[in-house]
């Protein structure tokens, strides 16, 4: 078991619900600030996306951000550079990106070059469980865990498979659709959460739509935690400086740590 | 290329059925969020099983005939094979319904998607002539279709969104990224996600997470299988030295090819130059597939241009990638002047005046005629995939 | 009426061959300047040799398979049948290459002139269908195409100016008059007098002198035998109750009339209400040929009025004429608003997007399913003479 | 014989050649004026066109001119009550119109009409001899001579034919072409003159094209006369005055009385 995962499942069976905040690389010149203030406010991951020219897979907030990130120069080595700057922070990073960047040099130099970097996560939405046997091989090849997705289409013994070949948690997306914020969490994510832990005991994480404390406490009923992202791009896209993020993420905390306050 | 005999030999029978995971090769697959896996794999249970049906096909067989002007006529352009020196052959898929070969893949989803009780149709479209076609078929068959357009591709291709709706079709106008056909095709995507279970994505070219590719080009098929009973006819030789097609995505030239796969026919693609992913892309994974894709060196993926809307995609379709790497078809390119001469010159011969994107593989004729790659006294067909009604106004601007 | 039976009874089997000089009861005959009168009679006996000439049918006959796409499909209308209680047939003329009917007679022109050793071709076109497939055929035969053009069409038309254009023809804009297609007709008579002996004529209708209305219907008559094979296929009563199709000089009527002549067919004409020669026309002479025409009390020609330009035209070729008085055809109109009306309702039931001439034969369908003259679950065949591509940017402007 | 024909026999039998003045009926309001100017310039017919929508055989003089009287308001019967009005010379008056204003209330009625009108010859340049018959009856009951057209690629028996069935005179166009001015006279034109008077001894004039005094010199030579349209129309809708008509008109008199001068 990897150092995600370990820690993941650490904090987890500790009875602390979990909490990964997500930022894309290179949305501004001191991104890494945010993740930074993510760790502050205490958060147990951090994602850091890698931005993609076509992110099939995001709202308009995560393609906004990335088609941002990309005008500013961000690229995928530059992205991980920074990264790199962050090895002071005792939070596991997991790094999201898309199939093609991953692919682009072969995973293995792709994940050696996360390892390299202070990663200890991947997570690629358009790799689904049968695409991924290289890039699974080659993450377990370098250390890094690679978290798969499950939704709430996913048939029963696919989830199973899933939850099995999944390294780090298994990351549970809430609603059949696109990144982005919503109003509520639909009844299929809490479910889907559910059928996990059934499956394995991985941690599960929640993600997708997830937007402000009382969701996320709700999503951890049933989950064992929740990955936050274009509610948050959404605040830095319309200029939130990092200490604003971080008290937004502070109140998300302490509504996991407290869901009854 | 001293590898390229031993590949060719150890090969599957090029353009037979995919291998596992919808492989052609190295490329194919299906990297499409988990989200979409179901629904891709009910596409392809429902069309294995609807084309191994012979009360579909008939079905699909009788509305290509009776609604779509199928068999389309093989016409020997015997002007400008007398000018060129070599025997070219025109198969005339300008002369199908809604004016080109994108209406035989959109009746083959479509009564696919009724067969599954979908009851809309979602699809992306560049210069508006798939959405066209699959606002056609919508229409026809009582289901109800959104077309994802780029709205740049909006405010350009007024004429053909007009249509669309004038079908019964919403066209959803994409603001993301270069809010082109790349960015419709993901914005369908991203939709679809959402309503897997009622709506059938109908995908527009032999790309796209499998069974798409090999989906359409089946679809497609008869583009190659009309032509090569038309050539066994037309022909002393029964069939051609050479089948040319032009490739987008690479829908028509896949099915021309498969007609042909078979044959000694030498196989090329041309492509756009500043859309040529068979020619100049690296692979890559891309909307579900993984092929050869025009993009830097991090993997960004790189804007398309050409002067055909329907050539301006940045990849192709894994077949061809795997037909390229097997050395069984090859892929050129053309220039956007190259094109508007071939096009006037074939227009002026032949009184055929072809889509740009057709006029694509005219201009590779005209140019490789006579040279080692195209011998003079070559039978050659060429797969004349549209008419050149929606390109006017373009050629208007640049003639 | 009571006269009809017996007046029936004693014609001359309805759309044989005509009369002496050409004449359709009273009307047709050769109108023309004496400059022209052996340029015609020229003509005839050209025509008359070339269609007693198996070999010549033979080429016409591949020409316009390998390179016209014939035989266009017959699509039943299987949601507006059920809608409007009618067995409704449509015969695709919009199919055809170049996008409607009109190639099957300029392709049998050409290859006449051709033979009569004519190196141009002269044409009229009021939106450009006719001149675009002149173009089409002389571009094809290797002949050059010079296209009268009323000025404001030529403003109104600009992409089929350019399509002719493109296709090497030589477009001259017509000052005269009311600047469109009456006009440009008259021009294209006037330039015919002065090279007559290297410049064929190539009338787009069924009208012009002897034997133009005769030679064209023949050239056209391949939709009505076409049709009539295939509704022998179609239906079980062989033969549809009411044939129908839209009227402007009345060459795509004429043609599928010619089919279903001899049956017992009714056969319905159905013309613009502000073009209606046969509807509403009274007889007159005008561009070579005696029959109806919109004129005023001192036979000054009055100007038509359509939203659809290939139905503006003041009169109606003479054997329409011919075929009212008989009562063996009825020639009906309706107005622009159930024209665009129609060509939606087509558009969003069938997947057909007609040219605004074609959706007049729809319109009246329309209207009339159901009524005496249409009884419900009558069979029709209709002719959808050719495609809305070219009428569009028109659709734009009034929907 | 009637009395169109019998005035130009005699004329020319007499060694006049004979000069025959074209005026669209209705082009200004005072447009009978011309046709006195016209015999006061030694005319000996005048004919005058009765304006049609669409004139096939004109070229742009005489379109323009036909839709200059059309807008005008001028009509048949307006442009016949004019001629009625030019009784008093002593000049054979001939009408040119198209078919369909002879056909609208049918030739009988049109030809009763000239008649009525003083008119006593037609020509009908849509009309070629074939479907002749109707008119001819009709212009022969009411005394009107109909004379017929006779061009340069019409056959020696047609030739034959309509020299013998032409009432008043033969007209012979000059070229293959529309009415119109032009810069020189074929050879075809005085060729096919001469084709006719060998065929028949009734008058021929030549028409189309005529524009100086030279060219009817030159037409003179084998015809019995000409015809002058399109070159006095040329200069009416330019906003000659009958005067200078007449003096355009005088100049080509003498020149045909005296060829040598
Ligand atoms: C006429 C025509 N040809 C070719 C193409 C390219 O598509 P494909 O490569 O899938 O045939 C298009 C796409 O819009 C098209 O409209
Ligand atoms: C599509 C179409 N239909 C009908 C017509 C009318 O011609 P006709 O009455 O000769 O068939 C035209 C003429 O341009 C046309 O383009």
């Amino acid at each position: 078991m990897n150092a995600l995962e370990t820690r993941l499942r650490a904090r987890r069976d500790a009875g602390r619900k979990l909490l990964m905040p997500y930022v894309t690389g290179g949305i501004t010149p001191d991104w890494t600030e945010y993740a930074r203030a993510f760790a502050a406010a205490g958060a147990d991951a951090i994602e850091i996306g890698v931005p993609f020219s076509d992110p099939t897979l995001d709202g308009v907030t995560i393609q906004e951000a990335s088609h941002a990130a990309l005008t500013r120069g961000a690229t995928p080595r530059g992205v991980l550079a920074g990264l790199a700057g962050l090895a002071d922070l005792d939070v596991p990073l997991v790094v999201s990106t898309y199939c093609n960047l991953v692919f682009r040099d072969g995973p293995w130099a792709f994940c050696a070059a996360l390892r390299e970097a202070g990663a200890s996560g991947l997570i690629v939405p358009d790799l689904p469980v049968d695409e991924a046997d290289e890039a699974a091989d080659a993450a377990a090849g370098a250390g890094v865990d690679l978290a798969l997705l499950a939704s709430p289409a996913t048939p029963a013994p696919r989830l199973a498979e899933i939850s099995r070949r999944s390294r780090g948690f298994v990351y549970a997306v809430s609603l059949m659709g696109t990144t982005g914020t919503r109003s509520a969490l639909g009844p299929a994510a809490t479910a889907l959460a559910g059928r996990i832990t059934g499956l394995s005991d991985r941690p599960v994480l929640l993600g997708f739509g997830i937007s402000t404390p009382g969701q996320a406490v709700e999503a951890a009923r049933r989950a064992d935690g929740v990955v936050v992202g274009a509610a948050i791009m959404r605040r830095v896209l319309a200029g939130a400086r990092p200490d604003e993020i971080g008290a937004f993420l502070t109140a998300m905390r302490e509504a996991l740590d407290d869901p009854g306050a | 290329m001293m590898g390229d005999v031993a590949t060719r030999a150890a090969a599957p029978r090029a353009m037979g059925v995919p291998g596992e995971r919808g492989r052609f090769g190295d490329h194919g697959g299906r990297y499409v969020p988990e989200s979409l896996v179901e629904a891709c794999r009910e596409v392809e249970e429902a069309f294995r099983e609807a084309w191994a049906d012979p009360g579909f096909r008939g079905e699909l067989a009788t509305l290509l005939a009776v609604h779509a002007g199928r068999p389309t006529p093989l016409t020997p352009a015997w002007r400008l094979s007398a000018e060129l020196g070599v025997t070219l052959l025109l198969k005339r898929e300008d002369l199908a319904h809604t004016g080109s070969h994108k209406i035989n893949n959109v009746l083959g989803q479509a009564l696919l998607a009724a067969r599954m009780g979908r009851t809309r149709l979602i699809a992306e479209t560049g210069a508006g002539q798939h959405g066209v076609a699959t606002a056609t078929a919508a229409a026809l068959l009582g289901l109800e279709a959104t077309v994802f357009m780029g709205e740049r591709d909006v405010e350009r291709q007024a004429l053909n969104v007009f249509r669309m709706r004038m079908l019964g079709a919403e066209v959803v106008p994409v603001r993301a990224g270069t809010r082109t056909l790349k960015d419709a095709t993901s914005e369908a995507m991203r939709h679809w996600v959402g309503v897997a279970g009622s709506a059938h994505y109908c995908v527009g070219s032999v790309i796209g997470p499998s069974p798409y590719p090999y989906m359409v080009r089946e679809f497609q098929r008869v583009i190659g299988d009309e032509a090569r009973r038309q050539c066994a006819a037309a022909l002393p030789s029964a069939v051609p030295d050479h089948v040319v097609a032009c490739v987008g995505g690479g829908s028509n030239a896949a099915g021309t090819f498969a007609g042909f796969a078979d044959t000694p026919a030498r196989l090329w693609g041309v492509e756009a130059e500043g859309g040529a992913g068979a020619a100049l892309g690296r692979p890559g994974v891309l909307h579900g597939f993984r092929s050869l894709f025009l993009q830097d060196d991090d993997g960004q993926i790189r804007e398309a241009h050409s002067i055909a809307a329907g050539l301006d995609y940045p990849g192709v379709g894994p077949e061809h990638a795997h037909l390229r790497d097997l050395g069984r078809a090859r892929y050129v390119t053309v220039d956007d002047g190259e094109v508007t001469a071939a096009a006037v010159r074939l227009a002026r011969a032949e009184g055929i005046v072809p889509a740009l994107e057709s006029a694509h593989a005219v201009a590779w004729v005209i140019r490789a005629a006579g040279s080692g790659e195209l011998p003079a006294g070559s039978t050659v067909l060429l797969t004349l995939s549209g008419r050149g009604d929606k390109d006017v106004a373009t050629l208007m601007e640049v003639l």
